[in-house]
């Protein structure tokens, strides 16, 4: 775990209210693995107070990259840094996704954003065992599309508008998926949390293995505060350090909204 | 110059006068890997009870303009775990030891303590009579003078570790409280705890936290923990760890200059674990710059003249 | 749709529910430059006293982070001057129109009452028992709930005009305040005043306030405000004005959506004159956008289940 | 008075840690007075909270400028305004210098920033009437020597260290020129209180009118808050409304410090 002084290589536009933002971090980028998250100070003062925690995108040699969404005030701000800026930067954080080599069919559904940590997933697994399901509004929200081609993986798109692939929800895709494919050996999730609810819950249904990572409003990032806890199955679990990958089966799906 | 920064509280001892809060320093385990405790002036755990406590349904934080409002419901793995696991971890710092411990009721308080009263290395308790975020009777005592003299006299009668108390800054007047717990035989007072807030999502029309109401922490609060140190330490003779809102030496010395003993920064170690080594530099700066050798020199020296 | 913006506080009808708050908008001369006052649902004016009041010695304002701490020390021309030269421009605007009085003892208040009593454009008295910055024995009248009942209940003899009474923060229970407020005859509540707070300048090692301690308000104190009308909306059936820290209709609707009848909008105004108008727009909007017709379903509109 | 979102035409330094910043404000720029302010919304949001003072510096046709020096957060962040942004500002605000027009000498007193109104008002003034002083720690930090000098105004020169004109402090060599000099008409100064302070009080000895522009922190910024007054002899003052310009026999100078 480091807390550093990152310097910004680039932080550009991707599409519409989507950035990508590279920072120079060795040692995060040497230790990082795919569903860990980097907890970032937006700017000194007080507004916003907290840091704002981003999943790790990708890491090539001594960079990290993070992808995201502009919301609110925070990531407004992050979006106008320049590249030479410096950010404070603390990680890698959390626990990622935990994969055993002898897996031949997994799944990775991402809902919008959801795509950040399954594209390092999808970097460091084997490319033959992969499928990846990504969801969006309409044609022009797909998030990353080029790149995955370029990793040479198979996608599978739906748009709930139905501008392309599937027309309908990804889970509901993903339901089509199951019923017509038993041979999946593990589901890994991210999206929000209304679809996390549904692909868990068909996972777990059709008793396939599934590894989803949540979100939740962050303190100390680190495992301190106990600020950041949901609902799992006996008592609550911290989403920066429990998680933010979680089994599916150790979640209260429930009490999710 | 030769820069002097221990402080007394009583009986305890600091090697600096820059500690970190109960709750936001979790039981240290953490936090070593970013900065060296050694350096700490002291540090408060978590409050710790009886029973291990499961908290509050989450959200269990949300930002406020410069500030945090938390209902965490003092989430904690109870007095067993934290003898067995905790204490031997952070029994090997230099920093001083203050074990933040609360109860339910009175015999919570009396039974922790005695359990704690062997433990040599802890060189304090804080009690915590003032979390807002406990559905049970927790708040009453820290709001009554009256409860809050028999609770830390009793303690007093179980214990001889050196107590410090810890108030609440949702009272009328803060001072009469402090009265109760010297007169009580408190070693020190702890304040303020956070303030009572709440905040509501408009377009989901729910409240943002689980628990509805939360206690509000950071910058946004300082100004009113400031003056409650103020109150405090005019009307009552016992030293005072400042906090509230605290984020950089300046901050730190606007309770010291007030008259705190000694400051703890809460939410701050979010934002910047390495607030509190931060401070200790800032503060021997200050010292440094005002040529004052003497950390306890700076303990309420404000000009007179406004 | 066609929304309808009106609101009631017992007898008193606003044309809608964003008002401006004591001590931030002056007697309304100098916003007329800048905004429509009829297009406010009400003003409040400064407090006025018996006798001009030359106020606290400066400085009296410092910036805290997201607040301001005030020490003007209720600095207003007195009665006489108001009637004479205050009352004749106010009474122009359609803006229901609400006086703040405050007096050093009882009597203060009885005849600063009863001379106004006889002003038929007056919709309103807000009861100032609340400042925190006159050293005289104001604010002993809001911390305490008899004395607030006994001088509540004397001016509803003095006078007919409705009284909203306001309130202040630095208590430990404010519902109890607002409970005696409501049994003497209050017809409405005005909560939170500024919360008491103080800031040092470490360089020079004073108070960066005259007076030494101030009022803490703005966005800071928001999350505290809330909490407090949620308090007394639960424990008492007069409706509320609810203040601290509004500077958005967002900001508003937490005020409402928790059980205000209306809002104050005070530091915004200095950050932003036109604050109060953009909010009654976008209160507009929200309604436009949930489908609410008349502004009074939103008051306590909350979702049941958290 | 206007509340406009002014556009910035240019922001740039002029020497280290002062900057000069040109804002498209027409119905301000037309009725703008020497003397007379502008009250600035840094940026939004609540860090920092309130509006931050300027003296209005020049006007010239549509366009006002400010002349500025870094000493916080607020004037920090304003420094870094780009051209094209915009920034929400309120003014002309409070009693500027009055002069009558037959005043056949009159002597401006400048402490560092200072200069920022009194370019204003020298720039109204019959040239040939006026005499400025300026005062400045060093000969580095003088302030718009080069641009007083293309006004064609008498200047005269005081540093603390010496290093060009006058060495002393401004308020010792104003003392000589008075000693030497019994024809001056009127004092107009601005600077820090201790100079204002002991110019006040020379001109109030030497029974020479004298006006001064005052600071204070400001609330409202136009006489609602009762938030910037400062003591005068009978009450308190105002200086957003009152002032920021003074007789400086309406000061109670004892009290300031
Ligand atoms: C482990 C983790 C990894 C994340 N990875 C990414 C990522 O790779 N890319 C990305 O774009 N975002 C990611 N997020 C979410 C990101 O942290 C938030 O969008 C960001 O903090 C919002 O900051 P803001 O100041 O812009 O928004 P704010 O102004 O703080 O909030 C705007 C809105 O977003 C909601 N919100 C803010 N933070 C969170 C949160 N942590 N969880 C849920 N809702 C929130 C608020 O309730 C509010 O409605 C991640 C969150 C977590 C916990
Ligand atoms: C009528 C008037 C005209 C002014 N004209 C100019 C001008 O032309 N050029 C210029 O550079 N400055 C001018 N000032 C001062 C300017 O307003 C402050 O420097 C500015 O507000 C500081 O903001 P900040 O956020 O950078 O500093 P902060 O972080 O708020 O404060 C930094 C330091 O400056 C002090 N300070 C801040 N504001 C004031 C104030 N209003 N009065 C006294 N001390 C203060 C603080 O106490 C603190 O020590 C003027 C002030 C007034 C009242
Ligand atoms: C997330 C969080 C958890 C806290 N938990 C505790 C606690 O368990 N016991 C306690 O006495 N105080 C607790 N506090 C209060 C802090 O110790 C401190 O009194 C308060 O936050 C004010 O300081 P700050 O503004 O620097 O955070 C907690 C505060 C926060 C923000
Ligand atoms: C500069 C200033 C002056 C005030 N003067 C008065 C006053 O004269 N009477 C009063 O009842 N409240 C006064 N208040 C309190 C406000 O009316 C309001 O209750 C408080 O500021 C909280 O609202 P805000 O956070 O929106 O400012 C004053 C507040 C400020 C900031
Ligand atoms: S954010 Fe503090 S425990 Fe997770
Ligand atoms: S700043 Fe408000 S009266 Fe001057």
């Amino acid at each position: 775990m480091y807390q550093i002084k990152a310097k910004i290589l680039f932080n550009e536009k991707i599409i519409s209210g989507h950035y990508k933002m590279c920072l120079y971090a060795p040692g995060i980028a040497r230790e990082a693995k795919p569903g860990q998250f980097v907890h970032i100070r937006i700017k000194d003062g007080y507004d916003p107070l907290l840091r704002r925690p981003f999943s790790i995108h990708r890491c090539e040699g001594e960079k990290i990259e993070i992808l995201y969404k502009v919301v609110g005030r925070g990531t407004e701000f992050l979006s106008r840094k320049k590249t030479g800026n410096e950010i404070d930067t603390l990680g890698p954080l959390g626990q990622g996704f935990k994969i055993s080599p002898d897996l031949k069919k997994i799944v990775l559904v991402a809902g919008g954003m959801g795509i950040a940590p399954l594209y390092f997933l999808a970097e460091k697994l084997n490319r033959e065992n992969i499928l990846i399901l990504l969801g969006a509004e309409s044609k022009g929200k797909i998030l990353y599309l080029e790149n995955l081609k370029n990793l040479n993986v198979k996608v599978q798109i739906a748009t709930e508008d139905g501008s392309q692939g599937y027309k309908g929800l990804l889970s509901e895709f993903f339901f089509h998926l199951l019923k017509e494919n038993s041979q999946i050996d593990l589901v890994c999730a991210c999206g929000p949390i209304p679809m996390l609810k549904k692909i868990a819950q068909l996972s777990l249904k059709y008793k396939i293995p599934c590894q989803v990572s949540l979100e939740q409003r962050m303190g100390c990032g680190i495992g301190v505060c106990l600020g950041c806890t949901i609902k799992g199955k006996s008592s609550y679990l911290r989403v920066c350090s429990d998680g933010p990958v979680f089994q599916a089966n150790q979640i209260r799906w429930k009490e999710e909204r | 110059m030769n820069i002097n920064l221990k402080s007394k509280l009583g009986r305890i001892s600091l090697n600096n006068p820059v500690l970190v809060a109960a709750g936001t320093f979790g039981f240290g385990e953490e936090y070593t890997a970013l900065i060296n405790l050694n350096k700490l002036g002291g540090i408060i755990t978590k409050t710790v009870t009886l029973e291990p406590r499961k908290g509050n349904p989450p959200p269990r934080l949300t930002e406020t303009p410069a500030g945090l409002l938390n209902a965490i419901g003092l989430e904690n793995p109870g007095i067993d775990v934290f003898l067995k696991e905790k204490l031997p971890f952070l029994s090997q710092f230099e920093a001083a030891l203050i074990v933040n411990i609360a109860g339910e009721k009175e015999e919570d308080y009396l039974t922790l303590a005695e359990r704690l009263n062997e433990k040599e290395r802890i060189d304090a308790l804080e009690i915590n009579i003032s979390c807002p975020n406990v559905k049970e009777k927790g708040l009453i005592f820290g709001t009554d003078p009256g409860r809050t003299f028999l609770l830390v006299k009793k303690l007093r009668e179980v214990t001889n570790i050196p107590l410090i108390i810890k108030l609440t800054p949702n009272v009328t007047d803060i001072s009469e409280i402090a009265q109760a717990a010297q007169e009580a035989g408190a070693e020190a007072l702890s304040l303020i705890n956070t303030v009572l807030g709440m905040s509501i999502d408009v377009e989901t029309r729910r409240p943002k936290l689980g628990n509805i109401t939360g206690g509000l922490s950071g910058p946004a609060i300082r100004p009113i923990a400031v003056r409650m140190v103020r109150d405090t330490f005019q009307k009552v003779s016992l030293p005072i760890i400042g906090m509230g809102g605290i984020t950089c030496s300046e901050d730190a010395l606007e309770f010291i200059l007030t008259g705190a003993s000694a400051v703890a920064v809460g939410t701050a170690n979010f934002i910047d674990p390495s607030t509190a080594l931060r401070i200790v530099e800032g503060i021997k700066e200050y010292m440094q710059r005002k040529g004052i050798e003497n950390f306890e020199d700076l303990i309420g020296w404000l000009e007179n003249s406004v």
